[in-house]
């Protein structure tokens, strides 16, 4: 069984990855951090850091949050508003 | 709504909280400045997460609201934005001044941590940097080619 | 000059000490309330001894901008107000938003606490009564007769 | 040898007075405080609280101050600015 979260990345993290938007096909039961290593491991996402935000749905997350299919997961850069 | 591509009219912010029971009003604005970590700056564009970021103000707002005998308006604006343009602004009404400078203060140092808003500052030497807190100098320069491409 | 007679018009407050290179600008207003000390307030009338007033706020603008890296704007009104009028307005502009608030907050309690102004409020009862912040309620009535003759 | 002091009242004190504004003869080398005892012996000042805040020439002076003739003396009520 797999699952597909889409990923959404802002600001430097789009730059780094050349995409706003990418869809991951992970396992069952993966976490946010497991769809982070995945993009990591990947061609596209080898320059993302090795901590970073995330957010699942619109509210932020721990890395250990559990994914559900059709999850929207978001990779945040430093926050640098006001 | 938290977020406005358009400027800040702070006369509307103040208008929206103020009431015939309310003293005391503490405003704070962000301006866009002409330079940072010894950088001559010369435009300047603000990114968001939007429908997280629209959560997360009106998050804050209600907590404040929840903290102090206070009511608060914010807005944070995106887009691009030229030197001196009110890029935040934070406007609390209470009774007494001591709640309003407080809750004031809060309010945009919990927007500065917790709002997904992310600044791309343009140089005078043409090159572009994201702003970065967690760094050393505050800034990550852009990849020539993404900003070649973006363009 | 720090006193005036017309409306406090905020925005050309925020507009004399904005500056390129300051990022963070406080305000604080502070407005005429509906009621004080549980009296229903209907009008109320700012007095000054003008002449030091002015030499105080210049004093106390002066000495903030001496302590800290800001620019300050102040201005109190006089005359006759109403409920929700602008009674006294700071605006200070920094690079950065500590100042800015620490300085805001200073002026203005410098302000309650140096600057010869007194405020006589009329009661939705008739009665009139001027705030004195060293008595108990704040408030001393004023004699009728003392009210008929000024009428 | 006497002086000639303009006494300025405000406010409250104005009102208690029945005046805003009075000359005073002082003997010479009077101090503020002498000033507001001479008032407040009067029948115009007897309303006056035993201590007032003072100003000389629009600078606030404690009771203390040598008055010279010409002086200005502000008497003033508790501040209630802002």
């Amino acid at each position: 069984m797999t699952i597909t979260v889409q990923a959404l990345l802002f600001a430097r993290y789009a730059e780094l990855v050349g995409a706003d938007r990418l869809a991951l096909s992970l396992p069952d039961g993966s976490r946010a951090g497991d769809a982070v290593s995945h993009l990591r491991a990947g061609h596209t996402g080898g320059g993302l850091p090795p901590t970073v935000l995330l957010a699942v749905n619109g509210r932020q997350s721990s890395p250990d949050r559990l994914l559900d299919d059709g999850d929207e997961l978001a990779i945040l850069p430093p926050l640098a508003g006001g | 709504m938290y977020l406005t591509h358009q400027p800040i009219d702070l006369a509307s912010l103040i208008a929206q909280v103020s009431r015939a029971e309310h003293g005391a009003i503490a405003t704070f604005t962000g301006a866009v400045r002409d330079s940072h970590a010894g950088r001559e700056v010369t435009a300047l564009s603000y990114s968001s997460y939007e429908s997280m970021a629209e959560h997360e103000c009106a998050d804050v707002v209600r907590e404040a609201e929840a903290k102090w005998p206070v009511r608060v308006a914010l807005m944070h604006r995106l887009g691009d934005l030229t030197i001196g343009d009110v890029a935040v602004a934070v406007t609390v009404a209470s009774a007494h001044r001591d709640e309003a400078f407080v809750a004031c203060r809060w309010v945009i140092d919990q927007v500065k941590a917790r709002v997904p808003i992310w600044k791309r500052e343009t140089y005078a030497d043409g090159t572009v940097g994201w702003v970065d807190p967690t760094v050393p100098g505050g800034i990550v320069m852009a990849r020539p080619d993404a900003e070649a491409s973006r363009g």
